[in-house]
């Protein structure tokens, strides 16, 4: 049991940044908050790719003379890291947008509480 | 002469018409006037066609794929054509009959009353000359949006209401309709109409034949006025009357006790029909009918009303005839299809002609005007007589043809229900002759001369047509042999 | 911010650090087409440095460094670089962005995709920075704060 | 020769007129809007010659970026459903683009460059998404097309940026969903590529991690699609946004998620995979099912069009995901036959509502009355022919879809989602007849709008009524020539079918 919990320890983890972040945009009143739940929501897929490459032992796939790369297994996988290299471009860009709607909404309505927006809309 | 495009033009001709009738919407005599040839036009094409429909020819036009393997046929068999001629003929006179009526009534609209008038009969002549399913599926829900306009027409409360009914139920129909040609798509791999059917071969269970064959009667017993699907039709007399004349006395219901023909003969086919009992479903609906709507008829005061249901019982008529499932019975079926539309087309006639003239729909004001619009009184007695099955009025015929069926396919029931539902006529339409020749009336009538020509010429052809028709079935149009023909196909089809 | 920060410490620190990031961020950006490191990595750094500044220094002294106007033009110009490289491969034959295919005289094979990348690379770099800062200078605009 | 690069230059276009808009619209603001017209029209342009060009050869583009080839690299795939998808949002796209220029002038007068400017890159969003043949490609595409829709949402009236907002949240939590099953699928294939992906599938078919990211993926994409329970940010959206906003967004975005799903379930699993391990399709039908039924009741329910507009979103994007769930040959073609008929109904629709509140200043149902019929003949005329064909009535475009999708609940024998096709094409005609009744009827309790002689036509613009009419048309035509579209579905088929 302990080594199921043990084994897949980046699972686990990638499962409860995912709840913490899921929970900071459902439960949250706060907008500001609910975006920070977003990114950690976000964050926990990126982790998730990242522990993903992982190889013990291993190395940066660059072929330079001072790393100990003699045969293809000490290289590291560096698809995932790129990949997420993306994906955090968007989460950028996507806090960006975010943003700018929060700045937005709150100045019209001088608050940025869900439920004294929706007070303030009807 | 090269026949086959006819059909297709016969179909077009009056959808051509209608931009003509919307751009000449400020000039009534030249948008009459389009309507009028539209129609001569499209009669003349129809009669072409008899000749080879005579002879059992079927002429065939396959329009473009619209699905893959369900083509959009036209097919001119001798059916279609039959269906197409009433339909045809008797908007000839319907037009001439509306001038009148609208112009008399000071209508508003006319333009696109007349302009739906045209589509709907594009539609009807498609659903005689329907050549499968899916093509008569698509000019059924054409028929039923374009009727919409024409029943709505005077926009009162009432008017809107009874559109409102009407479009529940026809679409309804329409989506029962396309769920059952699906299924029988699925099974079948064909929705072409062939006389003896097309489920000959196919693997059906008993349980799966009803639904089907329920899925269909839903979709065509609705236009057909079958109870307890009836009631749009009464709600939908709130139209003008030429509207209910010829589309709820012909095209539209007759539309539905066409599909029911083609439904039982051309898609089950009799032998299926009755090997999973069909039949007797559709006898028991259509026995009910008869009898029921005629006692409701009674209880109408609104003159258009009281037809109305007269017309429910009389469509029974026709699928009950289908339901003999006897070669005789179905020629009962498909006479009464004709000598029904120009009975019952006069009597709307007449309906409307005393509404214009004398601004009365009910039948307890009706005394004594047969000193005042003899012409008409006299037109309706022709009708009422014919309804009622009494020579020489072509009702006469299809009627003994129906009961000869019935009891040539060992059925007692019918007959009764036949003789009965006769009697019960004689009983509705005798008490408004009564009331209009020999009760006096009031002085309200002073001063009223018969209706304008327009619409006594019609009513009083149609008339005519009825009794000649009585005399002599075969006459001008040979209905008695296409009708005979149509019987002989499907029965021995096998 | 339209004001200077009020702390020395805060004013001078930023100010020393900005050159530093920027040359890494170059440095990062120069070395990103054989080694961990690139437009996207490289471009960040120099709109940290850019950022910095502006947020301790204040719009005013900030745009001395870089106009903010000029921020869009510079994003687009940046996305032309990348894309036109890649439509130069495409015109000259080859598949979109097939650096094999660019007409760089004295280069082929493996070393025109070794100094292709580099092109894309500044051109993601221009843009990353520029809209990064584009994104600041739009969100504190209108603030009374800024 | 320049057929097989179709696939790289449509996205091209759009990218390259991202940029000069911005650019030229510093220097010369007014002429944005052609820019826009004409970046989306050559795109238009180019779909048209490579579908042409595909029904002629028949073959496959596969366009290897960088001269990589897949696995390794990134590749777009240019076959016959992604040439038609291409085809149709564009298409759409140019007329869309086309009526929004007397709307950009009264709805948000200062926000055009941006306006175009983001059109232009959640075109390239869609585009891409529908031409990329690799899994991780199309989430970045995903978020273009998505980042871009938030904004262009957000122009819209005082609560589109609330709107704009928790569309942000959910579709981001979708978007990343679907990332981490396309991380699942990639831990235990190593491949990102979806032809590739498909070739390893039946090895590892049973790993736990494959079915995870199935149902991942499919609720990823199900909240951008609007698929039933995950619909929640559709009406608000749609309401809010601007009229051009919500005519650019509602007939493209949702169905461009709903060709993910195609590919997904239907391309990158295949029917017999993913029914041996999970009923996935069935369940999927199900929700499509709840979803065309709720989304009817609560479009009978609104008083306002464009909300209407958008519950019916909800339950047509059913009708497609259905096709996806019936998993036979006549689902997939009533699913693609729908992508294309909702489109140009939707589309339709929502320029209709623009024109109104561009005329009208509103778009409340409750205050039609007959006077629009004078005033707005041929748009009312355009309604009318959308409303008859949503509800499904030959032979308008809509019926076929219908027909294929119903032919496809037979084969499977489900008689439920059957019987929910043709409740909810009655559902349909009750919101839509009841406007169809306030237009073109006298209202027989008002005596005041009896007279209607008098109102004289104020019929919109020809840059409103071209589209209008176009889409109007291109109803019935789709419906007339529906055999020759059917035709070139059958080539789209993924294997197995």
């Amino acid at each position: 049991m302990l080594e199921f919990f043990m084994g897949h320890y980046a699972y686990w983890f990638t499962m409860i940044l995912l709840s913490v972040g899921l929970y900071g945009m459902l439960l949250k009143k706060n907008f500001v908050k609910k975006t920070i739940g977003l990114s950690i929501f976000q964050a926990g897929v990126i982790l998730f790719f990242v522990s993903v490459a992982m190889k013990e032992g291993a190395t940066v796939p660059v072929k330079a003379d001072g790393l100990p790369v003699s045969e293809v297994s000490n290289y590291m996988n560096a698809l995932p890291h790129t990949l997420m290299l993306t994906a955090i471009v968007v989460g950028v860009a996507t806090l960006g947008v975010a943003y700018a709607l929060l700045i937005n909404i709150y100045n019209r309505y001088g608050t940025l509480n869900e439920d004294e927006l929706i007070d303030k809309i009807q | 002469m090269e026949l086959t495009y006819v059909p297709l033009y016969a179909v077009l001709v009056s959808l051509v018409a209608v931009p003509f009738i919307l751009l000449s919407s400020k000039k009534p005599n030249l948008r009459e006037f389009w309507t009028i040839l539209a129609g001569v036009i499209k009669f003349l094409l129809v009669l072409t066609l008899l000749p080879s429909a005579l002879q059992g020819n079927v002429i065939e036009l396959q329009l473009i794929e619209i699905a893959p393997n369900l083509p959009l046929i036209l097919k001119a068999d001798t059916f279609g054509v039959f269906f197409a001629l009433i339909a045809s003929g008797l908007w000839i006179f319907t037009s001439f009959y509306s001038i009148g009526y609208m112009r008399g009534h000071k209508e508003k609209k006319q333009t696109r009353y007349f302009a739906s008038f045209a589509v709907c009969l594009s539609s009807t002549i498609g659903i005689a000359f329907s050549g499968n399913l899916l093509t008569f599926i698509i000019f059924y829900e054409m028929l039923t949006l374009a009727t919409y306009p024409l029943v709505i027409h005077s926009e009162s409360k009432e008017a809107i209401a009874a559109g409102r009914k009407y479009l529940s139920y026809t679409l309804t129909a329409g989506l029962l309709l396309i769920a059952a040609a699906g299924i029988t798509y699925s099974i079948t791999g064909t929705l072409d109409f062939v006389p003896g059917g097309i489920f000959g071969e196919a693997d059906l269970s008993k349980s799966m034949a009803v639904v089907i064959f329920l899925l269909f009667l839903g979709g065509v017993g609705v236009k057909a006025g079958i109870m307890p699907l009836h009631s749009w039709l009464p709600s939908a007399m709130a139209a003008p009357t030429p509207v209910s004349s010829l589309l709820h006395a012909v095209a539209v219901v007759k539309s539905g006790v066409f599909g029911v023909i083609r439904v039982v003969g051309f898609i089950f086919g009799p032998d299926v029909m009755a090997q999973f009992g069909l039949n007797d479903i559709l006898m028991i609906l259509a026995g009910f009918t008869i009898i029921v709507a005629s006692l409701l008829a009674f209880a109408q005061d609104n003159l258009k009303r009281r037809l109305a249901y007269s017309t429910v019982g009389h469509l029974s008529y026709i699928v009950l005839g289908v339901a003999l499932l006897t070669e005789t019975g179905l020629i009962g079926s498909i006479l009464h299809i004709s000598f029904h539309a120009t009975m019952k087309i006069t009597l709307f006639f007449c309906a409307g002609a005393i509404m214009v003239n004398l601004h009365k729909k009910n039948i307890s004001d009706l005394n004594g005007i047969a000193k005042v619009m003899p012409w008409t009184m006299a037109a309706f007695t022709i009708g009422s007589m014919g309804l009622a099955g009494i020579p020489p009025v072509n009702g006469f015929v299809s009627k003994w043809y129906l009961a000869t069926g019935a009891l040539e396919g060992g059925m007692l029931v019918p007959v009764i229900i036949f003789v009965v539902s006769g009697l019960l006529n004689v009983g509705y339409f005798f008490p408004i002759i009564h009331r209009a020749y020999f009760k006096k009336g009031g002085p309200e009538l002073e001063g009223h001369t018969e209706a304008s020509p327009f619409m006594v010429v019609p009513l009083f052809g149609t008339a005519i047509l009825s009794i000649l028709f009585g005399l002599n079935p075969d006459l001008f149009f040979n209905f008695f042999d296409m009708a005979s023909s149509v019987a002989s196909t499907i029965f021995n089809s096998i | 911010m339209k004001n200077r920060s009020p702390s020395p410490i805060v004013l001078l620190g930023t100010r020393f650090l900005s050159p530093y990031i920027m040359v890494f961020g170059f440095y990062v950006i120069f070395h990103g087409h054989y080694s961990p490191g690139g437009g996207f990595q490289g471009g960040t750094l120099l709109a940290v440095s850019l950022l910095l500044v502006r947020i301790a220094s204040g719009t005013k002294i900030a745009n001395l460094q870089f106009k903010d106007y000029l921020a869009t033009p510079y994003a687009a110009i940046g996305v032309i670089i990348y894309f036109g490289t890649g439509l130069v491969a495409l015109i000259m034959g080859g598949y979109f962005l097939d650096y094999e295919q660019l007409p760089i005289p004295g280069l082929e094979g493996a070393d025109l995709r070794y100094w292709g990348i580099l092109i894309i690379e500044l051109g993601i770099g221009l843009t990353v920075m520029t809209v990064l800062v584009l994104i600041y200078d739009n969100m504190v605009k209108g603030e009374d704060y800024a | 020769m320049i057929g097989s690069e179709i696939p790289a230059l449509i996205p091209i276009t759009y990218i390259l007129f991202a940029v000069l808009i911005p650019l030229i619209g510093l220097w010369k603001r007014e002429i944005v809007w052609q820019l826009s017209l004409l970046g989306s029209g050559i795109a238009t342009f180019f779909s048209a010659w490579g579908f042409l060009h595909l029904i002629q050869t028949g073959e496959t583009i596969r366009y290897y970026f960088g001269g990589w080839t897949p696995p390794v690299g990134i590749e777009f795939v240019y076959d016959g459903l992604a040439a038609f998808m291409v085809l149709v949002i564009n298409t759409i796209a140019f007329l869309v683009l086309i009526h929004s220029k007397q709307i950009s002038k009264v709805e948000f007068p200062g926000k055009k460059m941006p306006y175009y400017t983001i059109a232009m890159l959640m075109m390239l969003g869609f585009n891409g998404m529908v031409l990329t043949g690799d899994l991780f490609n199309l989430y970045v595409f995903l978020e273009i097309s998505s980042l871009s829709s938030y904004a262009l949402i957000a122009i819209g009236d005082k609560r589109a940026p609330l709107a704009s907002f928790r569309y942000l949240i959910i579709g981001t939590v979708g978007g990343s969903l679907y990332l981490l099953g396309v991380g699942f699928l990639y831990t235990v294939t190593g491949t990102l590529n979806i032809i590739d992906m498909h070739a390893m599938l039946p090895q590892v078919i049973g790993h736990s991690s494959v079915i995870a990211a199935l149902v991942l993926m499919v609720v990823g994409v199900g909240v951008k699609a609007a698929l039933f329970p995950l619909h929640g940010w559709l009406p608000d959206s749609y309401t809010f946004a601007s009229s051009s906003s919500s005519a650019l967004i509602a007939p493209i975005g949702t169905k461009v998620a709903a060709y993910i799903l195609f590919r997904v379930v239907l391309f990158l699993f295949g029917v017999e995979l993913i029914d041996d391990q999970l009923p996935v399709t069935t369940i999927i039908g199900i929700f499509a099912g709840i979803g065309i039924l709720y989304g009817s009741v609560m479009a009978i329910a609104q008083s306002e069009m464009k909300k209407m507009l958008a519950y019916s979103s909800v339950s047509q994007i059913g009708y497609i995901i259905m096709g996806i769930s019936l998993a036979n040959p006549f689902g997939f073609i009533g699913a693609v036959l729908h992508i294309l008929n909702h489109a140009l109904m939707k589309a339709l629709l929502f320029l209709v509502s623009g024109s109104l509140r561009l005329k009208e200043g509103h778009s409340l149902i409750t205050k039609f009355n007959n006077s629009y019929r004078k005033k707005y003949p041929w748009t009312m005329a355009a309604f009318t022919t959308a409303a008859i064909s949503m509800v499904g009535l030959p032979p308008l475009a809509g019926f076929f879809s219908k027909w294929y999708l119903a032919l496809g609940t037979i084969e499977n024998s489900n008689w439920i989602l059957l019987a929910v096709i043709l409740i909810s094409s009655l559902l349909n005609a009750v919101y839509f007849f009841r406007i169809l009744e306030k237009v073109y009827l006298n209202d027989p309790d008002d005596v005041s709008m009896e007279d209607t002689d008098t109102i004289e036509n104020n019929e919109v613009g020809f840059t409103m009524m071209f589209p209008m009419a176009v889409m109007a048309i291109g109803l019935l035509l789709v419906g007339i020539f529906n055999a020759y579209i059917v035709n070139v579905i059958f080539t789209m088929f993924p294997a197995g079918f």
